[in-house]
């Protein structure tokens, strides 16, 4: 056997659940978050599941995988490769081996492994016997067996006896991680609370797990993980697409306005309209619409109406979009229109992850169409991105894009819940004076916004639409310098944002060698690297993320011509270095492209960096 | 459903409703009249000035929306129900009403009409149908006839059109009136029973286009065949028509049949637009020339749920039961944890 | 219609049109069985195996098109009928089949199923509805019934469903059938009836979804209660069901109503599903339960102009008479000059 | 009065003829430009009509005007300024005014100067007696009169003899410019041939005009243009929308494929669909679809079905179809996409001229998907890119978008009817050997495209759509090297045509201190310009047109280098100048636009050139 990588004491772990799809490791892992966060560690976690609505049990094609990324510092990524793995059948070992550590540790449901399950996972011989696992540390768990001991006269069916085996195997890791119960067991008491005894099924199978892990000592000592420093708070876990729900939610509860939802299903926004739809309480009115042009009109005369409006789907729902997004342009409405990007062109990869479409939400419209762009770079900060995109739409009178993908859509981190007086607030630019004083087209000097009227105020009637306007009156007008005037006005408008953007912060190197560039949701693992690199005495690389694509932060130039290169790192075939090499030709770009519907790993960051470095 | 027209709760006239846009329709055009009775009509109802919502696609018709001087949008090809859809949940205090042609309606704006129709959100359409594309100069439309020539079918068109009426029934519309552009008296009158009907309601105009489809509801709309080539429908009252009042409409199996009337109205069936079951409807909506009287007036007026009622109940119990008082007991319910 | 499996003008089989991916539908999928019969009816069809065009969109049902072995296009979510429509007209000795759910035809395809009722191309739309969202995992979708729970009405479905059946009627459909997914000998005669009729025709089958909506259709279709609930229509024959056929159907007005047949058969309606107009129909395919059984078979079959064909026709008359022999007569017609 | 600018022998012209809408100025127009192509001059054409479908009779906003530059030199443009101007009627004369160049000449129909019409023009008093045309050389002729005169004894009533008053009109302007009337009576006689009395009263009304020009001596003596130097050939008028109409027809017959159009009516796109759906006696299946989804989906049923396919459209209707395009891609099919551009954003200026669909045409779709940009740059040229777009679709396999804009589509220029051999063979990549050695994805070692096999072919039949396809055998696959393989394949599959297309020529200075760029519909306008400079001895000065945008001709580089600085002009807010700048950061740009809905004057580059030398 090889040396176990696993300390008494760790900085970092990555722990991946996998199993057949029925198994519930997604929720296996999100109980071991629930209980990371409790413990004061920082994380990040990431799902991976089958395409398919129910993929053939037990094959390699059915499993389904959580992987956690825990620590005592910041954690920004679930992690490269995998310290600890659960598989729960041969098939889920079959499939992850690939990722464990030399020197990881398995903890393998050894009543799976069966002969039908062996064949099932393509297996000739059983791996946990014939030495295929040498360099790991393999914990062979009777999961199944103890399971079903342990819940024999609480008068359940065989097989939800069975099922309650993922519990055992999380009752096996609380004890591996030092952990204690009690929130555990809280959380089960309000999973369950219709049903007592699963309650006590899922109680029993977890101390059963903590028992065996205990009594059998597999683990010697086990391990403890020291709280991460974090800002004072209250947290939660949360995922990208409740984040963009819940921001949207916030804001408009700030601003006093009813929020409209507006869209068609499409993987990987869904949850999102799923979260609002159950948002009733909340006040929030969603409208699942009859296809995404239909969701994007409806948002569009929600703010015409006076509601903050947002339509959310994903890269094919939102090229249907364009046309509708151009309208919002010319009319100059607010509107937030999130795009939770998935892995293209067309049909794609549909479950992937890609940052792909951002060409798309700079230049995807006929005319010249400008729109604010923005994007998230981890599931918790979606909260932050979402009410920004609100407010700057409300303020600004103005479409704006809110890029998200996959990887944030589906991975969850940790989120300090705003408190009084954290979120800005937002202003609305209603007209106060007399309506005769007013305009449609009517200006604010600082930031060239309309002024947001709606229907229900009261002498501000007016028509607004799809055509060219007269400056200021909004009456239709073919006159041709008119129409050069209100395309720099639009363009103005949004350029002129910018003065109210954080400027881009460096991290490491403040100039020099090398900037490595990254924006939205590559956020976790370039920092990551760069980190990893500062620490091992690199001193030469600096870093900078954009969240804020259009209109850029107004350091951006400064901060790009600081360093003799400048690595742009994407998920994409280069869309971003092409958008920046257009704006600021002056400088030397180097890209570094994934096209592979995975996000990135650090590693692979890190080694390009280094491979620059040397060029 | 006639009122007088100034017993309604506010004081504004047609004159409140005329925008200081110049009208820049073909000389002759029917989409003339459909705004002025419209302005008229928009005096007679409750609602105050701000209240109101136009809301059109693209096409001739579509303009309307500038000309009258309430809050309006004007919006993209095919999308005025969407709009309207979306701005009418955003706040069902609004009086909505999608102006849109048979193009802006049938064609592109096809599946956001029927859905419309089905969901029965307190939406009024008027469609304009002069059977052709006229904005962009006289192509074919899905309400076009067989036959006729236009700039995409140079030696007839190969189409077999929609008829509008069935495809509102077919999809759930629970309001359909049909209505010629030059009988200003009943246009007014559907128009005011459309505002107060709850649900979608679909009026179908013939409205004439003088420059491309002149004259192609003559048959049915002109002065001297019109009594006898229209059905103008009245609630509970027998169908009778004819110069002379001397046709009814009888039931033969399951189609309607046109009867010469010898001795008094009993012979005739009676309308009853409330009947839920839509075989009568769906059966005057097809009645066509030669044959049969084309049928005018409300057609279809029955009870449903309706959406827009229908979501805003849900909200409004949603937030009286809930222990939510705002985002941040959201936030903080479900599991949370402290640090520091 | 009933034909030998082996009287067609191929000898290929069933095998031939199964392709080598592996089918990837939950187990217990409605799907499968569509997908199995479908495979059978190609065999039994005149089409020469690269004649076969199969167009889908997206959702678990579109997913079929990978599954048969004949040329085929997965398009995107709701065009499919678009997609074959263009194919159709491009080459109309295709054999076109569209594979769509109640989500891609009826939400966002909406459109183009009107337009392909209307337009009555040579066309076979076969609707998968499990009246719900399955690929996205649970949406509600426009066959959704109200109250159902789903992921986008936690608290029931507020909306109005259609009926696809009215709605492609009245869209102008000539052939429209309905057929739960367990019974397969209706499906592939009524499969091998869509085949032979000219003009669009619109399947749609009771699927299963045994994840989202498991059991919707179990009222109808369900062992112990399908002979009661369902009225399979034949042609020429007497509307009689139950398990002890002691049922009839019986016009009263307009309306159909459920009779209990005491002395032989003849006191119940005859099913004439060539019958122009469409109102007995648009009746049939409204009977819902309870009160009535649910139609199934094919019940309406009507010829009409057939657009495919007529565009065809045209051109073939054009070129015939025209002068021209090709692009260089035509760039030579009307008003040239000589230069040099 | 001011100097009279025509002299006895010009090298150009400009021709304009205005009244009402009412009053057949098109026709007019029309039938000059044939009299000039006849008389061998070159020339070129705009209409420009009120966006009303019947504006209001008479008034300033029903005016409908043609104007034409003819020349014995090479014409590129319909002219700046007018030297000729037409009026029917005051307010004719009100709109066109300030086009007229100070010693240019006015003919004017008097008997239209009534009070009533003055009035309606905003007169005050008539423009013909109270000294507002000084200097101008004014021409009245009591054209409604004289006309009425001739053909009061042919039985028409009096509506339609005054409606011949533009043929009244046309035979004065054919006289000053010494034409034979032959040609003209020949294409009356065509015209009304199902009527002859109109051809009586055209024939004399045009005499009438004649008669009254050459008697009443008002030139002195008339102008001769010579015949311009032009290749020897059979020519016709031809405007840009007929042209690609005729382009994809010539097309289908050289590759021997049925050619299907599918399209959706849109201003200024309309015309294309017209001229095909009256194109049944070439074959052509045109399919009016219910929108433009629809229209797009069709035609890639179309093309799925081994046509030629192609849909035509304008920006609201190409922002529809992106996400169809995008299946295009990835399924990688032959497929012509036009976009006849209009002023955008949104609804914007229907009925004016643009160039700010690129960055769409480039961009506009989810996922990176790249398809080839093609711009044609004069009406009859519109044929020739028509034609190639088809080919290289077809023969690349892939979705080509050709974008044209309202100013061709309208405009018209003598077209040299192609010959035997003129014509680029069309080779359809279609596998021949055994099916069983061919596979979906199965490429062609040269330039990557597959091969193109369709129903009907037999023993090929196969599955293709919207999801990422494994290399070669199209199966679905989400392994992640395969999709980012793919992405690499369908960009190099675009990048690789460039090797088969034409080099930029320049004209003018080879290398030096200013290069002039523009792309599409420009290349009048900037063409005319520089070589202007040119003649004015300016030296430092080069010239080159982009017609294809992507892939970039593979000297682009080498060319652009050679100047120290580039002046980019286009019709938009810089989108090809941001292109540009995108793929070669490395040179010194300048742009240029114009976004005013009108296409570029002469003068205005002039100017522009000489400031940017200046600076
Ligand atoms: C997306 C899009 N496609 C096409 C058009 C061009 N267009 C404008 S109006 C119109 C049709 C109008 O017909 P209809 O709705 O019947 O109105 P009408 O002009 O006859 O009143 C079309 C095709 C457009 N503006 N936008
Ligand atoms: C433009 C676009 N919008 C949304 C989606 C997401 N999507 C894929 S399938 C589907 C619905 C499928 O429902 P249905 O047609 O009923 O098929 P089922 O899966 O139930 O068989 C949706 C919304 C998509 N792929 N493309
Ligand atoms: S073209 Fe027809 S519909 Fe349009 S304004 Fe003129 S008459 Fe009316
Ligand atoms: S989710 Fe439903 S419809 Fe989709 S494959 Fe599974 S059972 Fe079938
Ligand atoms: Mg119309
Ligand atoms: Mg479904």
């Amino acid at each position: 056997m090889a040396k176990n990588i696993l300390a008494p004491e760790m900085r970092k772990v990555v722990v991946r659940f996998s199993g057949d799809s029925g198994d519930g490791m997604q929720l296996t892992g999100d109980m071991f978050s629930q209980s990371s966060g409790f413990a004061g560690n920082d994380l990040t976690t990431i799902p991976d599941f089958p395409a398919e609505i129910r993929a053939p049990q037990g094959t390699i094609g059915g499993v389904s995988s959580f992987q956690i990324q825990i620590g005592g510092t910041e954690i920004y990524t679930p992690g490269d490769s995998v310290d600890v793995l659960v598989v729960m059948n041969p098939a889920a070992l079959a499939a992850n081996l690939a990722l464990l550590k030399p020197g990881g540790t398995i903890i393998a449901d050894k009543d799976a492994f069966t002969p039908k399950n062996l064949k099932k996972a393509e297996y000739e011989s059983n791996p946990l016997e014939d030495g295929t696992l040498e360099e790991f540390h393999v914990i062979q768990a009777p999961a199944t067996s103890l399971t079903k001991e342990a819940l024999k006269d609480l008068g359940l069916e065989m097989q939800a006896m069975t099922r309650s085996k993922n519990m055992f195997a999380l009752g096996v890791v609380l004890y591996m991680f030092s952990r204690p119960l009690q929130n555990t067991i809280d959380f089960i008491e309000k999973k369950f609370y219709k049903k007592p005894v699963l309650v006590e099924a899922n109680k029993r199978a977890i101390e059963a797990g903590v028992s065996f892990a205990e009594s059998t000592e597999v683990f010697g000592r086990s391990i403890v993980i020291p709280p991460a420093k974090l800002p004072k708070g209250t947290y939660r876990n949360i995922d990208g697409n409740t984040a963009i729900a819940w921001g949207l939610l916030a804001a408009a509860e700030n601003c006093g306005k009813n929020l409209s939802l507006s869209s068609y299903p499409i993987t990987p926004a869904s949850e999102i309209l799923h979260e609002l739809s159950a948002r009733k309480d909340m006040g929030a009115i969603v409208f699942q619409a009859e296809d995404e042009i239909a969701a994007i009109c409806a948002a569009i005369g929600a703010a015409f109406s006076g509601n903050l409006s947002a339509t959310t789907t994903s890269g094919p729902g939102a090229s249907l979009k364009s046309e509708a997004i151009g309208l919002a342009v010319i009319a100059e409405l607010p509107l937030v229109i999130v795009n939770v990007q998935r892995a293209g062109p067309s049909t794609g990869l549909p479950t992937k992850t890609e940052q792909s479409d951002l060409n798309q939400a700079l230049y995807g419209r006929h005319g010249d169409a400008p729109v604010v762009v923005i994007a998230a770079s981890s599931p918790d900060d979606c909260f932050y991105y979402s009410y920004e995109a609100a407010k700057i739409a409300i303020e600004h009178v103005t479409p704006v894009i809110l890029l998200s993908d996959t990887y944030l859509a589906s991975g969850t981190s940790p989120w300090r819940l705003p408190e009084n007086g954290d979120l800005k607030d937002i202003q609305v630019p209603k007209f106060k004076g007399d309506p005769g004083k007013w305009e449609p087209f009517l200006r604010q000097p600082e930031f060239l916004n309309r002024y947001w009227m709606s229907p229900g105020d009261k002498g501000f009637e007016h028509r607004n639409g799809g055509l060219e306007k007269k400056e200021i009156t909004g009456n239709l007008t073919y006159e041709p310098l008119n129409h050069q005037k209100m395309t720099k006005i639009r363009e103005e408008k949004i350029d002129r944002i910018a003065s109210r953007l954080p400027e881009l912060t460096v991290s490491g190197a403040q100039s020099g060698k090398l900037l490595v560039v990254g924006w939205g949701s590559t956020h976790g693992a370039i920092n990551t690297a760069v980190r990893e690199l500062l620490e091992d005495g690199e001193e030469d690389v600096g870093f900078v993320q954009f969240n804020y694509i259009n209109p850029l932060p107004v350091n951006t130039a400064d901060i790009l011509g600081g360093f003799e290169q400048i690595l742009v790192c994407e998920l994409n075939n280069g869309q971003f270095v092409h958008y920046l090499r257009s704006k600021f030709p002056e400088f030397k770009y180097r890209q570094f492209n994934k096209i592979q519907g995975q996000p990135f790993f650090t590693s692979e960051i890190k080694a390009e960096i280094i491979n620059t470095l040397s060029r | 459903m006639q009122t007088d027209a100034k017993e309604n709760k506010t004081d504004l006239t047609k004159k409140d409703f005329v925008s200081d846009q110049t009208v820049r329709w073909c000389p002759g055009c029917g989409d003339y009249m459909i705004l002025a009775i419209m302005q008229k009509a928009f005096a007679r109802m409750d609602h105050a000035k701000e209240e109101h919502l136009s809301v059109s696609g693209i096409g001739c018709s579509s303009r309307i929306t500038y000309y009258l001087d309430t809050y309006g949008v004007h919006s993209i090809h095919g999308r005025a129900i969407a709009v309207a859809t979306g701005a009418k949940l955003a706040n069902p205090g609004l009086n909505v009403w999608v102006f849109t042609g048979d193009g802006d309606c049938m064609a592109i704006g096809g599946n956001h009409f029927i859905h419309a129709c089905r969901r029965n959100a307190d939406l009024n359409i008027i469609i304009f149908n002069n059977k052709i594309y006229g904005m962009t100069k006289g192509q074919s439309s899905p309400t076009t006839p067989v036959g006729l020539k236009t700039k995409t079918a140079p030696e007839g068109s190969h189409e077999n059109p929609f008829n509008i009426g069935e495809v509102a029934i077919g999809s759930g519309a629970t309001f359909f009136a049909r209505v010629p552009d030059n009988n200003p008296k009943l246009l007014e009158d559907i128009m005011m029973q459309a505002y107060h009907h709850k649900g979608t309601s679909v009026i179908e105009v013939l409205q004439n286009c003088v420059i491309f489809t002149d004259g192609i509801h003559e048959q049915i709309t002109g002065r001297d065949t019109k009594d006898d080539n229209q059905l103008v429908l009245e609630h509970g009252k027998p169908m009778i028509f004819g110069k002379d009042q001397n046709y009814g409409i009888k039931l033969n199996g399951m189609r309607l049949e046109k009867s010469a009337l010898k001795n008094g109205t009993d012979a005739s069936l009676v309308h009853d637009e409330g009947e839920k079951d839509p075989a009568m409807h769906l059966a005057l909506t097809r009645m066509q020339l030669p044959g049969h009287p084309v049928a005018m007036g409300v057609i279809r007026k029955v009870e449903a749920q309706n959406y827009s009622e229908k979501v805003h109940e849900a909200i409004a119990f949603e937030r009286e039961t809930s222990t939510f008082k705002g985002v941040n007991d959201l936030f903080r319910s479900g599991n949370t944890w402290e640090i520091g």
